[in-house]
């Protein structure tokens, strides 16, 4: 649970398990419904992204949610927003219900969550500056002046890294990486107490993706944001993130502490997917253990019933494809949706240690 | 396959109220041309007010519009387009006469803008920005420039009158007297096929699997062929087949500047002659004919790319 | 479902127990782009060799050449505006320029074939993947059509694509990004080339699923003793499976190494940048150190070394004079650094190894 | 495009055709990378989309050549009497003589000379006179008729693609019903219609380009909004907060307007043969409008004697269209990139 840097410059702050959770999602759903007809839609089926999904971001903590593609990570930061409206479920900020909210509520509630998006190119409007970009937040929520604003944009230019110098110019002015700069001063114009970052380095090139992550390790340490980072990258999630949750088709599999996930994972899933991911170390790559999953994603639109990682599941019996396994605590807060759950610590290879 | 039926169908059923918008707007339209639909009946000649009735009733004409249109689609239904009391002629007829020489003239056309259309569009694509491309491009430009009228009887001028190569116009000289009309007919639509299939074409040509195909060791030939071009027609095919639904509804200006007795001149003669049986007539003839075409046209597409059907 | 047990090397195999006979030998390749804004010179100067059994892993981020180095050699490089000129490409001693077309495409596909980042783009989407397979029999081998399906529904078991019969006849849409993959290699392998291109291969999928694919292509490659080039721009992705590895930074090799060498002591400053912003799963969680700057613009170059703007060990020198490839003491690599001898000392000083 | 006749079939194909290549996407995004296979980070050249277009435009012949072309038809349209000045028989085009002045013999249809450079029609009226004075009409009916069939397909492609749903339902069927019903045919039929006893002026023939021109602007700039909805930007306005009007007229609408522009410029020149088309098949403008279109039409007849009485209204005619073709071809290059 403490999250304590050894090195000088990047400690991070140390999340009080006592603290009051700011976003509590509570079995989160989003279906997409399938139709078909010609003039009247019949309902023939649903994709369900997100089926059931269930976590807490505290105040200040970054929370990683990772998964594949398709596993409905980034639609559930979506819906949290309720910019996929959900199919049923609640999400708490700060003790409210944001999915019953009014317009205007929500509106007001959108100061303090903000969303980074993953590609830089698309994400900015092409046809407006990045002042207005930056400001517009400002504008929406009409705070401060022209002046004000201006100011405010200046301000947080020099804080995400770019010249303040080039408020003027437009976002095909930058490249990739400062061009995410601005979507992350752009998220910070309100000054937010959550922000939901969809993929925000993937897109990125490593050298540069070196650099957001610092950036945001950074700013959150500085403002004291909580960050709901998603990502399907397991490594920069380690970096970032002091708990993380792990999707597979809309439902989590795992989650618990950094530690507890890297560490000791339990969930076969987890298992899987941390053994899958390279590492820049060749002794430690010819001498790692990997699992190698069989097969495909399944559809999200007809979910193996049960246990929905069942049918790539090594450890699956008959009772996995009847009965759903629910989120248990294994202890230490550290939760597992599998019947048969066990430690395994698959990145400890000889003498190398795991964080 | 089940998807293609439900494709089908879906397209169909979409194609019903477009069906009944268009026609009941050419039967509104038809209906409410000036003149006194009954003395147009008439013809010139004067009646007496008890035929004047016996007309009336003959045609409904007492009845609101949206029930004579209900009337006037069932019969067209049945195949029956109404009667031209002035040509004493049943309006079916004459499409069956005039429709066929429509058909010659944009069949002609069509050949001419697929050969040349995209024999210039496949060039002007493989020799980007050279002369050969530069070429193209001006010359459909031009082409598009120059309305069709002032083509057609600039070529009658410089073809018929001046080199006396084709006749003028009519159609006496069968098959030939279609040759003139069906070039300039077919010179705005050749210049789009050309453009089009080069913006299509060059592009394909930059996609990852041109690469692949590259990269298999095919020849050149059998990469731009197979696997650029059968890309890259997809637009083009729809195009040529909407045009190709146009043109069947009526070239009219290229008839009237030709003289032939086409659908498209038949039907601007007769509102000359107030003469509604056939504008209406022919008019719904020409929407029927175009909405079944761009009917094939969407399924040649889906079978043309795999991946529509799946929409 | 299957799990494979873990895999216990007691000897790394170095390449040069390895080595077969010699494949490939590039040398000195330049490829320029003529552009309106300016010439793009997306690669300088490469140099390799190949050898059956091998895999050489050029590794790079974008820009770096490394794409357009491996179009040059199967010789698709878009032309105009590329224009490609090297000493020699030869393949078994041939050099490729000498041939004529006929010939050259007779390499191209037969003997190196080549698999592409995004399967679905570099799939024909308008022709079933069985029609796409066999066409390399249908125009390499003058194969009928029905020979051809068979020989593509035979491939495509090979790269364990279930049910192959029945999906034959299926459009690339219709397959998983890794299907689809497996469906290019299937194509690339019909015609058992002595030469492999993979261009980031694993990039457009999931990790596991990139990690089906990479253990596909290592099982495949030791069967036919292929040799394989492997491009990526991530270095874990080929730690496990190079032998050699050719580190480019702005269209130029910055270092070349044994993999050994280079995952243990790489000596450019641009590979321990890059290995030092790479966020990992193992070891300390120290925060990252990115390099600075970005990747110069490929038309305008800086003077001297490319690097020099970004290097926290930039001379003067490095501002002026460009750095050939050169062997450095204790080092059994090559690389192009005027200060490579520094940037060792200052690794070994700070005790830094792999995995730092 | 001259043939409004088919004006439907050519563009719903293009449409078709823009759907299927992201036209907007990659007008708005772009990238030379697909020549250069990914490997590159190239600078995209995206927002100053116009700025970067007015520099590149700037630079071309073309440009400056159609720029020159409108701006002598447009001139031509406002003060006539400029280019009618200098001619030795420079008349009001409505002042015709059919007897020589001097001699007072009767005549007419005076071939080219030096003083009637353009000749005389059959009533005797300068011809010169006349095919200046037929600009008028021409750049009314090209720009107005544009203007309002623009008006009309922003609206309803905008309002269909942003809003989606029944809105979007009912508007495509419109556009079905319009594109069934060949342009031509409606437009002889309702011209028919409308002020058939009191005769038809610039303004009918304008009304009726409008009402029946708008179908395949609508749908390109539909496809171009539904394009532009789906970007990130858009959701990023969202979870801003923004409201509908903001995403529309701030993010929606910038994005999605050049493919439409670009249409409407190329549009003019094709409106200005429809009006001259219909003037020639005797359902647009009637005498005594003066009309390049009526001028052809009524000397079709002696296309074997006098050609000249079709030539002039014809060259002036095609370079008008060819200006605006022109111009709307160097914008379409200049804004979408896969041409360059």
């Amino acid at each position: 649970m403490d999250r304590v840097s050894s090195e000088e410059g990047g400690t991070v702050n140390t999340v009080d398990t006592g603290s009051e959770a700011l976003l509590v999602v509570d079995d989160l759903v989003k279906w997409f419904p399938l139709t078909r007809g010609i003039i009247f839609k019949k309902h023939i089926g649903d994709v369900k992204a997100v089926d059931g999904v269930s976590f807490r971001v505290k105040k200040g903590e970054t929370h990683g949610l990772v998964g594949e593609s398709g596993c409905g990570k980034s639609t559930t930061g979506r819906a949290i927003l309720r910019l996929h409206e959900p199919t049923s479920g609640h999400v708490f900020f700060e003790g409210r219900d944001v999915i019953a909210m009014s317009k205007k509520e929500m509106r007001a509630v959108r100061r303090d969550m903000q969303i980074i998006f993953q590609d830089p190119y698309a994400s900015l409007n092409p046809r407006m500056t990045v002042r207005d970009i930056i400001t517009e937040p400002l504008v929406i929520h009409q705070i401060g002046d022209n002046k004000a604003r201006k100011d405010k944009a200046k301000e947080l230019l020099e804080v995400v890294g770019l010249n303040p110098e080039h408020a003027n110019r437009y976002p095909h002015q930058f490249s990739g990486g400062q061009r995410q700069r601005i979507g992350v001063a752009r998220a910070l114009a309100l000054d937010p107490k959550l922000i939901i970052a969809d993929e925000p380095v993937s897109a990125l090139d490593v050298s540069i993706q070196a650099q957001l992550v610092n950036l945001l390790m950074d700013i959150q340490q500085e403002y004291g944001i909580a960050f709901l980072f998603i990502a399907h990258d397991l490594a920069v999630v380690r970096h970032m993130a002091s708990h993380v949750s792990v999707m597979y088709l809309g439902h989590i599999m795992e989650t618990g502490t950094r530690d507890q996930i890297y560490g000791a994972p339990q969930h076969p899933y987890t298992q899987a997917l941390l053994s899958a991911v390279p590492v820049a170390d060749r002794v430690v790559e010819r001498n790692r253990e990997r699992i190698v999953l069989e097969g495909d994603l399944p559809s999200p639109a007809e979910p193996p019933s049960g246990c929905v990682f069942r049918t790539r599941c090594w450890k699956a019996e008959e009772i996995c494809a009847v009965e759903t396994p629910e989120l248990k605590d294994m202890g230490g807060g550290q939760m597992v949706a599998c019947h048969f759950p066990e430690t395994r610590s698959v990145l400890t290879v000889s003498g190398a240690s795991t964080a | 396959m089940p998807d293609v039926v439900r494709y089908t169908a879906r397209r169909l059923l979409l194609m019903i109220p477009t069906f009944i918008g268009a026609t009941f707007l050419v039967f509104f339209a038809g209906f409410a041309l000036p003149g006194d639909p009954i003395a147009a009946l008439g013809g010139e000649r004067s009646m007496s007010e008890s035929t004047r009735q016996q007309l009336i009733e003959r045609y409904h004409l007492d009845e609101p519009v949206w029930q004579q249109y209900f009337r006037y689609m069932g019969d067209v239904l049945q195949g029956d387009l109404g009667v031209s009391i002035l040509r004493r002629r049943e309006v079916s007829d004459i499409f069956k006469e005039v429709f066929p020489r429509t058909v010659k003239l944009a069949g002609l056309a069509i050949a001419i803008e697929i050969v040349m259309g995209l024999s210039a569009g496949v060039l002007a694509a493989l020799k980007k920005d050279k002369f050969l491309d530069q070429l193209v491009l001006v010359s459909t430009t031009f082409a598009v420039a120059i309305p069709v009228f002032v083509l057609g009887f600039a070529a009658q001028n410089i073809f018929a009158i001046r080199l006396d190569i084709f006749p003028i116009g009519g159609i006496q000289d069968g098959a030939w007297s279609y040759v003139l009309p069906a070039f300039v007919l077919a010179t705005l639509s050749l210049a789009y096929v050309a453009r089009l299939t080069r913006t299509t074409l060059s592009e394909s040509l930059n996609e990852d699997y041109v690469q692949t195909a590259k990269a298999k060791g095919l020849p050149q030939s059998r990469v731009v062929g197979r696997h650029a071009l059968r890309n890259a027609l997809i637009p083009v095919v729809t195009f040529i087949g909407l045009d190709l639904a146009g043109l069947l509804g009526g070239a009219i200006i290229t008839e009237t500047v030709f003289n032939i007795p086409g659908v498209g001149r038949t039907i601007v003669q007769a509102i000359g002659t107030r003469d509604h049986a056939i504008v209406v007539g022919l008019s719904i003839a020409a929407v029927i004919v175009y909405l079944v075409i761009s009917l094939v046209i969407d399924l040649f597409y889906a079978v043309l790319d795999p991946r529509i059907r799946y929409e | 479902m299957e799990e494979v047990g873990s895999v216990t090397v007691a000897d790394i195999p170095s390449h040069q127990q390895k080595v077969g006979e010699v494949l490939l030998e590039v040398e000195d390749l330049s490829v320029d782009f003529k552009t309106d804004a300016g010439v793009v010179k997306a690669v300088q100067s490469v140099s390799f060799t190949l050898h059956a059994g091998e895999t050489l892993a050029i590794i790079g981020e974008s820009g770096s050449g490394k794409s357009v180095t491996a179009q040059a050699i199967m010789g698709i490089v878009p032309s105009p505006p590329g224009v490609v000129n090297a000493h020699a490409i030869r393949f078994r001693g041939q050099n490729l320029a000498d041939l004529t077309e006929k010939d050259r495409r007779k390499v191209r596909g037969q003997e190196i074939a080549m698999i592409f980042q995004d399967p679905l783009t570099s799939l024909n989407p308008v022709y079933s993947v069985g029609k796409q397979i066999g066409e390399m029999f249908r125009v390499h081998r003058g194969a009928s059509r029905k020979e051809a399906t068979e020989a593509a529904i035979e491939l495509m078991e090979q790269v364990r694509i279930p049910e192959a019969r029945l999906r034959v006849g299926d459009y690339p849409h219709q397959f998983s990004g890794g299907m689809r993959q497996r469906v290019m290699i299937a194509m690339a392998l019909s015609l058992d080339p002595a030469v492999l291109i993979a261009d980031e291969p694993t990039t457009a999928l999931d990790v596991t699923v990139q990690a089906q694919i990479m253990e596909l292509l290592g099982s495949l490659q030791e069967e036919h003793n292929m040799g394989l080039i492997l491009i990526t721009h991530d270095l874990g992705v080929v730690a496990s499976v190079a032998d050699t590895v050719q580190l480019m930074y702005a269209g130029g090799v910055v270092e070349k190494a044994g993999a050994d060498d280079f995952y243990e002591a790489h000596a450019h400053p641009y590979a321990e940048g890059l290995m030092r912003s790479i966020p990992t799963l193992i070891g300390e969680d120290e925060r990252l150190i990115p390099i600075e700057g970005a990747p110069p613009s490929l038309i305008r170059l800086p003077p001297g070394c490319p690097f020099n703007p970004r290097c926290p060990y930039v001379t003067d020198r490095c501002r002026t004079e460009k750095p050939l490839l050169r062997s450095i003491a204790g080092y059994a690599g090559l690389v192009a650094c005027h200060n490579a001898e520094d940037v060792r000392s200052a690794k070994v000083g700070g005790g830094g190894g792999s995995g730092e | 495009m001259s043939d409004s006749g088919r004006e439907g079939p050519e563009s719903s194909a293009e449409e078709a055709y823009r759907e299927e290549h992201r036209f907007v996407d990659e007008a708005v995004g772009s990238k030379m990378t697909a020549v250069l296979a990914g490997d590159f980070e190239v600078v995209e050249k995206e927002a100053g989309l116009f700025s970067d277009a007015w520099k590149q435009v700037r630079r071309r012949k073309l440009f400056w050549f159609s720029a020159v072309l409108i701006g002598i038809f447009t001139l031509m349209a406002i003060a006539p009497a400029l280019f009618t000045l200098p001619s030795p028989a420079t008349h009001d085009p409505r002042e015709c003589s059919l007897r020589n002045p001097e001699t007072g013999e009767f005549q007419d249809l005076l071939q080219p000379s030096s003083e009637h450079w353009f000749g005389t029609d059959i009533q005797g009226c300068d011809y010169y006179a006349r095919v200046v004075h037929g600009a008028r009409v021409s750049i009314i009916i090209g720009i107005g008729g544009t203007l309002l069939l623009s008006f009309i397909g922003l609206i309803a492609g905008g309002t269909s693609g942003f809003y989606g749903g029944w809105t979007d339902n009912v508007i495509s069927r419109i556009v079905d019903v319009l594109y069934a019903f060949p342009f031509i045919i409606a437009a002889i039929l309702f011209l028919n219609l409308v002020a058939a006893e009191t005769g038809r002026n610039a303004w009918h023939v304008l009304l009726v380009i409008g009402v029946f021109g708008w179908p395949t602007l609508s749908r390109i700039f539909r496809g171009a909004v539904l394009q532009a909805k789906e970007k990130e930007y858009v959701e990023a306005a969202r979870a801003l907060g923004a409201s509908n009007n903001r995403i529309l007229f701030r993010h929606v609408f910038p994005n999605a307007i050049a493919p439409a522009l670009v249409f409407a410029m190329i549009g003019v020149g094709g409106i200005i043969g429809a009006e001259a088309a219909l003037s020639f098949l005797g359902v647009g403008l009637q005498l005594p409008a003066i009309s390049w279109g009526l001028m052809i039409a009524n000397s079709q007849d002696r296309i074997a004697t006098d050609p000249f009485l079709i030539f002039f209204p014809g060259l002036f005619l095609s370079l008008t269209v060819l200006g605006f073709l022109l111009l709307g071809d160097v914008v379409r290059d200049a804004l979408d990139p896969r041409n360059r």
